[in-house]
């Protein structure tokens, strides 16, 4: 401790009072300032209640709508590194006309405000695919199927099925971009030298890709990757503009039937914060290994 | 220990970049098991030649044919050919990503096909060879820049090369390291492997060489034998480089 | 003309509802048209037309909740068959989509700040020193605009933050329908009011579907005449807008 | 040079690779895609109403010429980002040299800050800026609007910062030092300067995040770009021209900002 | 030339990085206008020791003595020190975004405050020093590396140090431009300055040194006159590594 004080700067205690006096400040005046009556009180219910006919604890809105940007954010993750990886490789490639496109897919969607894009996407494309796909009728099918449980685990309730897929397919198009900017990062941070060395043991442009540049172009972009996954998951809150009914979703339509505000938005970022700095820990831990 | 087959022939070849000219009109042929020094001042073209016979570059025009293959760009022999030829790089370019095994054998395995026990087996000869069988499970990181010059030149050979070309091999070295890789060249230059060597090492190139070639700015300027090469070159520029080299 | 009136009347929304055996409604959370109880589970108003309807079609029903941005396109490109969602009838929406007749008539209301509007005729609230907040796209919207040209009109995403605003003194009073406001001026008492004892009309609400729909339309406009006469319609209005009942189930 | 004869494959891959094959190839593919989704709205059955669109752009009435909405939220969308950019730039700044200061507690609030900020979606920042903030602090939305973009983009920028700090070798501050420099003077001449060659790419990116993001301040109902156009569209009902037009609007600004700083970027890379 | 004042005294100094102790009790005398050269493998701390003289290391434990100041971190004399005291690095380390001109006028303009005309007419004589006044408005990139290596001794020329110290200043650069740069040394020796060089030029060793320090493992094993120091050492190891360095 001692130790501790000796190493602190005279800077040092000049931020540590700013802080304080801001944060005093703000505790302070914030009940007078603020004309709200809290009801945290009501919080609990809409994570966990007790249903009675079922005779057992069941998730409620918040729990319900977490779980559903968890699934949201993981597939939307997979394919959006799927894409981008390919978007990357073809930003990369000797192909002008493969160059041209990957670059025009690339601007559209990151020069465009999500919201947008989202809209756009959701509106126009998802219901020829969902239509084309007949996945509306078969999802329908499957709802009402009694043995859907493992649908219903991976996927949530089969009805908002289409919904859900949507909502992926257009979060993940759009984070695929960002991805697809680091992956060809990581793909031209690899040393030339590298290249030359896989080509001139035989190596196919291929293999050059599949065992040298990959593999040290995926170490090199591990944290900004994180970077881009953790994004994706605050982004995700976008898709309850299409109606996904994920934690956003759910909370606004909690704060609309029941007035609370505060309570509710403070929840669902607490929640946000808990999976985005668990996250950010996490790939933090992996990286050092 | 020379024989009378041509490995390497390089006819009037010139290669431009963009509208640099790093090559002109350079005839060369190498026969089976020679070994040819390259050297010059800085920006000559030596690398660019070396990278012409595997394709790292192409030449603009005239013809290089390696072991029957004639160099082209696209060309279908080109995999073909660069099985037969190994490089070894001035900054050794091993995969840092595997460990120095994996180095050794990836090419084996996925270019030939061949299995993993076999190049394994392969492998430990090759890095017996170069005397340090004992490194093989650690990564490249943690390797010395000889010991990392040793693996590159080990894992050209495990493709079973016949054509050996080195890049200045040991100029990113320390100056006690230089010697563990020359020493693994010299011992490799009496196994009757064609080798071309780019490199400022004469007592190296005294040692081993066959040939000397001497280039400047993109032509090849002398051609010798090494005891007529040191003792009495031909060309001024050549005279003036060596006393350069040779003097600290 | 046979075969016109039967591509018409197939092609009719109506008959893939029967076709697919569910009909599928879109609405926004919106108190009390919509909401959602302790259960987690939607109940309101629109629910019970929403099911009375399905009843009497004979099909399953589906409610979607959408958000209110994304109502009119969701509709449009099909994710669902009709909205039901307290969406009143404007010459500008109608432009869009096709509305039934009205099943609804609510009245609306201005809650507003105590302090800020003290002393204010409703005329005084036609000036552009004032400001409204209200739901983007909901009928309040409509009404202040035709009502107070003059005003500032600051929208929002839900009633909640337009409340919020008039609590906080950022805008000076927003408009709903009843019971709503009242309840919130119960709660606020010290801030907030209703300052008028009257209520204020749009168009009243109606069923939207897509245009070039006749079949839907004859359909949808007789089956809220049926329950219009019957006093389904009125009776299921006054449970969910002049009652209590409901409150103990729904939080607030 | 003598031409040598290319072999099939070459010539084919050459000329595939010609611009004008793989800008016609480029534009075929571009107008598939055009006309698919044209003819998926044609199948929707909806009706395209852009003949509506020209006046809110501008209008020519008895009283002349006037800026549409749009217009004006594009305005107020601009002056919203370079206001929080400049104060993102300066807090970031001030974040990254906390962070690299080696003071104990310096450093604990730099990250603290940043993963704070960088762990909250921007939506509930905003809410926490403009509804919890804005009362204590007396706060207008605009206000709140350019804080909360301001911080939000802080914690952003002071890791492009650092980045670009971290970027320049070793040696420069060894060389800087080992001529007497404070540790104020080699950053104030010798990297800070440097570390701009590293920073503007990620910088722009920023920007053009920045003025992505500001759309969110619609839920505020600060009248900007977004906001107006979901007001319109609440107003008229024609989602689709709507939006597009907006997206249109944001690309063209942001395209432009871009183009002209890589124009910048090119410029100064010469230079050196 | 040599006069007998202490510029650097160095007395039982040892260096730890973490646990690893890179220097062990070294000590080390150098006297004003004197020349000394430290050679030795490659990992045994000659870096280590020279950037503890001018504070881009801090030893811990021991003194070090310089021109009268003490080297220790935080100290208040530290920058007035580091104008004393030039260093030319083994990567230049030139500043890219400045000219030539500037990054030889910024020390003396925003350390020393002196004005700019003056900078620039004290810059341009060292350019002449080091010849390369022609120069000037270029920026490092475009120099050779010997070219870059000279600017870089006359921006610390330009501080007017009473000492120079020199890691490696030679070994990234290409055969030819070593001499370039040594010649430029050399000339430099013999103005009196008070020079500590570490390199492996022996040739440049024997002409200048008036003492050459031999290091081993963080250690000073040798200390002797050049005469002694290249026909008699006295250590195996020395004797050993100046076989290898004087080999090829
Ligand atoms: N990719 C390239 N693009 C443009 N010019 C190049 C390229 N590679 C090499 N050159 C130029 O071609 C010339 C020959 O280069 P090359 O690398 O073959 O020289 P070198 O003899 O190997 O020199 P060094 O001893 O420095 O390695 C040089 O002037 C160089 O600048
Ligand atoms: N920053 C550091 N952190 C940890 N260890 C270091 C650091 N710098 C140097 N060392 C270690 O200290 C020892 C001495 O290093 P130093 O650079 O002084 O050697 P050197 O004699 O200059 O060698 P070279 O000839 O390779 O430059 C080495 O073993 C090195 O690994
Ligand atoms: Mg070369
Ligand atoms: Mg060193």
């Amino acid at each position: 401790m001692r130790k501790l004080i000796k190493r602190l700067h005279w800077l040092d205690y000049v931020i540590l009072a700013v802080i304080i006096g801001v944060a005093s400040v703000i505790i302070l005046r914030i009940g007078g300032a603020l004309n709200y009556d809290w009801r945290w009180e009501r919080i609990p219910n809409y994570m966990f209640r007790y249903k009675e006919s079922e005779e057992r604890w069941v998730a409620n809105l918040l729990v319900q709508g977490l779980v559903a940007t968890i699934r949201i954010s993981i597939y939307a993750s997979i394919l959006a590194l799927i894409l981008g990886v390919i978007l990357g490789i073809a930003r990369c490639s000797a192909n002008l006309t493969v160059r041209m496109l990957a670059r025009t897919y690339l601007e559209f969607l990151r020069n465009v405000p999500p919201v947008v894009v989202i809209f756009i996407f959701f509106f126009f494309l998802s219901e020829q695919l969902i239509q084309a796909l007949n996945m509306e009728r078969w999802a329908r099918e499957i709802a009402r199927s009694d043995n859907n449980a493992v649908w219903t685990f991976l996927f949530g309730d089969m009805r908002r099925f289409p919904a859900l897929i949507s909502g992926i397919i257009v979060l993940a198009l759009f984070e695929s971009a960002f991805v697809g900017e680091i992956v060809r990062a990581g793909i031209q941070s690899v040393d030339k030298g590298q290249r030359e060395a896989a080509r001139s043991i035989g190596m196919s442009r291929w293999q050059e890709m599949r065992y040298i540049v990959l593999p040290q172009a995926m170490r090199k972009v591990m944290p900004p990757m994180a970077n881009q996954f953790i994004s994706l998951v605050k982004d995700s809150s976008l898709v309850s503009l299409i109606s996904v009914p994920d934690l956003t979703f759910k909370t606004v339509e909690l704060v609309a039937s029941t007035r609370l505000i505060f309570e509710a938005w403070l929840t669902a970022a607490a929640f946000y914060f808990v999976i985005c700095f668990g996250l950010s820990v996490l790939f933090r831990r992996l990286e050092r290994r | 220990m020379v024989q009378n087959d041509t490995m390497i022939s390089v006819s009037k070849v010139d290669k431009f970049y963009d509208d640099f000219q790093a090559l002109t009109d350079v005839s060369l042929t190498v026969k089976q098991g020679e070994r040819v020094v390259i050297c010059g001042p800085s920006g000559s073209g030596k690398s660019t030649l070396i990278r012409c016979f595997n394709g790292l570059e192409f030449h603009n025009a005239g013809t290089i044919v390696i072991d029957g293959i004639e160099v082209e760009e696209g060309s279908k022999g080109l995999r073909r050919l660069r099985q037969e030829v190994g490089m070894v790089f001035q900054q050794f370019n091993l995969f840092p990503h595997l460990t120095i095994l994996e180095n050794l054998t990836i090419g084996p395995m996925k270019v030939q096909k061949i299995s993993r026990a076999e190049a394994e087996k392969r492998a430990r000869t090759y890095l017996e060879r170069v005397h340090i069988p004992e490194q093989a499970d650690k990564y490249p990181a943690q390797l010395s820049g000889g010991q990392q010059q040793r693996v590159a030149i080990a894992r050209s050979l495990c493709m079973q090369t016949r054509i050996m070309l080195f890049d200045e091999p040991t100029s990113a070295l320390d100056p006690e390291m230089i010697n563990e890789v020359l020493d693994v060249m010299v011992e490799l230059a009496s196994t009757g492997i064609t080798m071309v060597c780019v490199t400022h090492e004469m007592g190296f190139a005294r040692k081993v060489a066959d040939t000397m070639v001497f280039m400047e700015a993109g032509r090849i300027v002398e051609t010798a034998p090494p005891e007529k090469f040191f003792t009495n070159p031909e060309s001024e520029r050549c005279k003036m480089f060596l006393s350069q080299i040779l003097d600290h | 003309a046979q075969s016109t009136q039967q591509s018409l009347s197939s092609d009719s929304v109506i008959e893939s509802i029967k076709e697919n055996g569910v009909i599928k409604i879109g609405l926004s959370i919106f108190r009390p048209w919509s909401m959602r109880n302790l259960d987690g589970d939607l109940v309101g108003f629109e629910l019970d037309v929403g099911r009375e309807l399905a009843k009497d079609m004979g099909v399953e029903v589906e409610f979607v909740p959408t958000s209110w941005d994304g109502i009119i396109p969701a509709l449009v490109s099909g994710k669902f068959d009709v909205i039901i969602s307290g969406m009143s009838i404007t010459p500008q929406r109608n432009l869009t989509v096709a509305f039934s007749d009205p099943y609804a008539y609510s009245g609306m209301t201005i809650l507003a700040n105590k302090s800020m509007t003290e002393g204010f005729t409703l005329e005084d609230y036609n000036s552009p020193d004032v400001t409204f907040a209200a739901r983007r796209g909901a009928t309040p919207v409509a009404v202040i605009q035709s009502m107070f040209p003059q005003a500032e009109l600051l929208m929002f995403d839900e009633d909640g933050a337009s409340t919020q605003e008039v609590l906080n003194g950022n805008a000076h009073a927003t408009m709903a329908s009843e019971p709503t406001p009242s309840e919130e001026a119960r709660r606020y008492s010290d801030t907030l009011y209703v300052p008028f004892n009257e209520t204020f009309q749009a168009g009243g609400e109606a069923f939207a579907f897509r245009k070039g729909d006749p079949d839907a339309e004859n359909y949808f406009n007789n089956w809220i005449g049926v329950k219009t006469r019957t006093g389904w319609l009125k009776e299921r209005h006054d449970y969910w807008f002049r009652g209590d009942d409901w409150k103990d189930d729904v939080a607030e | 040079m003598a031409a040598r004869a290319p072999n099939g494959a070459k010539k084919f891959r050459a000329f595939m690779n010609s611009v004008p094959v793989s800008v016609a190839l480029y534009l075929l593919v571009i107008g598939m895609i055009i006309w698919s989704a044209y003819s998926g709205a044609q199948s929707m059955g909806y009706n395209w109403q852009w003949y509506r669109m020209p006046q809110y752009f501008y209008t020519l009435t008895d009283d002349g010429f006037q800026w549409g909405e749009i217009m004006i939220g594009l305005v107020k969308t601009i002056q919203l980002s370079v206001t929080a950019f400049f104060f993102a730039t300066v807090l970031g700044l001030l974040v990254a040299l906390l962070r690299l200061s080696g003071l104990v507690i310096g450093t604990a609030v730099a990250v603290a800050f940043l993963e704070f900020v960088r762990n909250m979606p921007i939506l509930v920042l905003l809410y926490l800026f403009y509804y919890v903030l804005g009362p204590v602090f007396k706060l207008d939305r605009y206000t709140a609007s350019v804080m909360c973009l301001a911080v939000f983009h802080a914690a952003l920028i002071s890791e492009i910062f650092r980045a670009g700090i971290n970027a320049v070798p070793k040696g420069q501050w060894e060389g800087a030092t080992s001529i007497g420099m404070s540790k104020g003077q080699a950053y104030r001449y010798i990297v800070l300067p440097q570390s701009v060659k590293f920073m503007l790419p990620p910088m722009t990116g920023e920007v053009v995040h920045l003025i992505k993001s500001s759309a969110i301040v619609s839920v505020i109902a600060v009248a900007e770009l977004t906001t107006i156009g979901r007001n319109l569209i609440s107003d008229t009902y024609m989602s689709f021209e709507i939006w597009f037009t907006i997206a249109a609007v944001y690309m063209v600004v942001t395209l432009a900002l871009s183009i002209g700083v890589s124009r910048l970027e090119k410029k100064y890379a010469v230079q050196t």
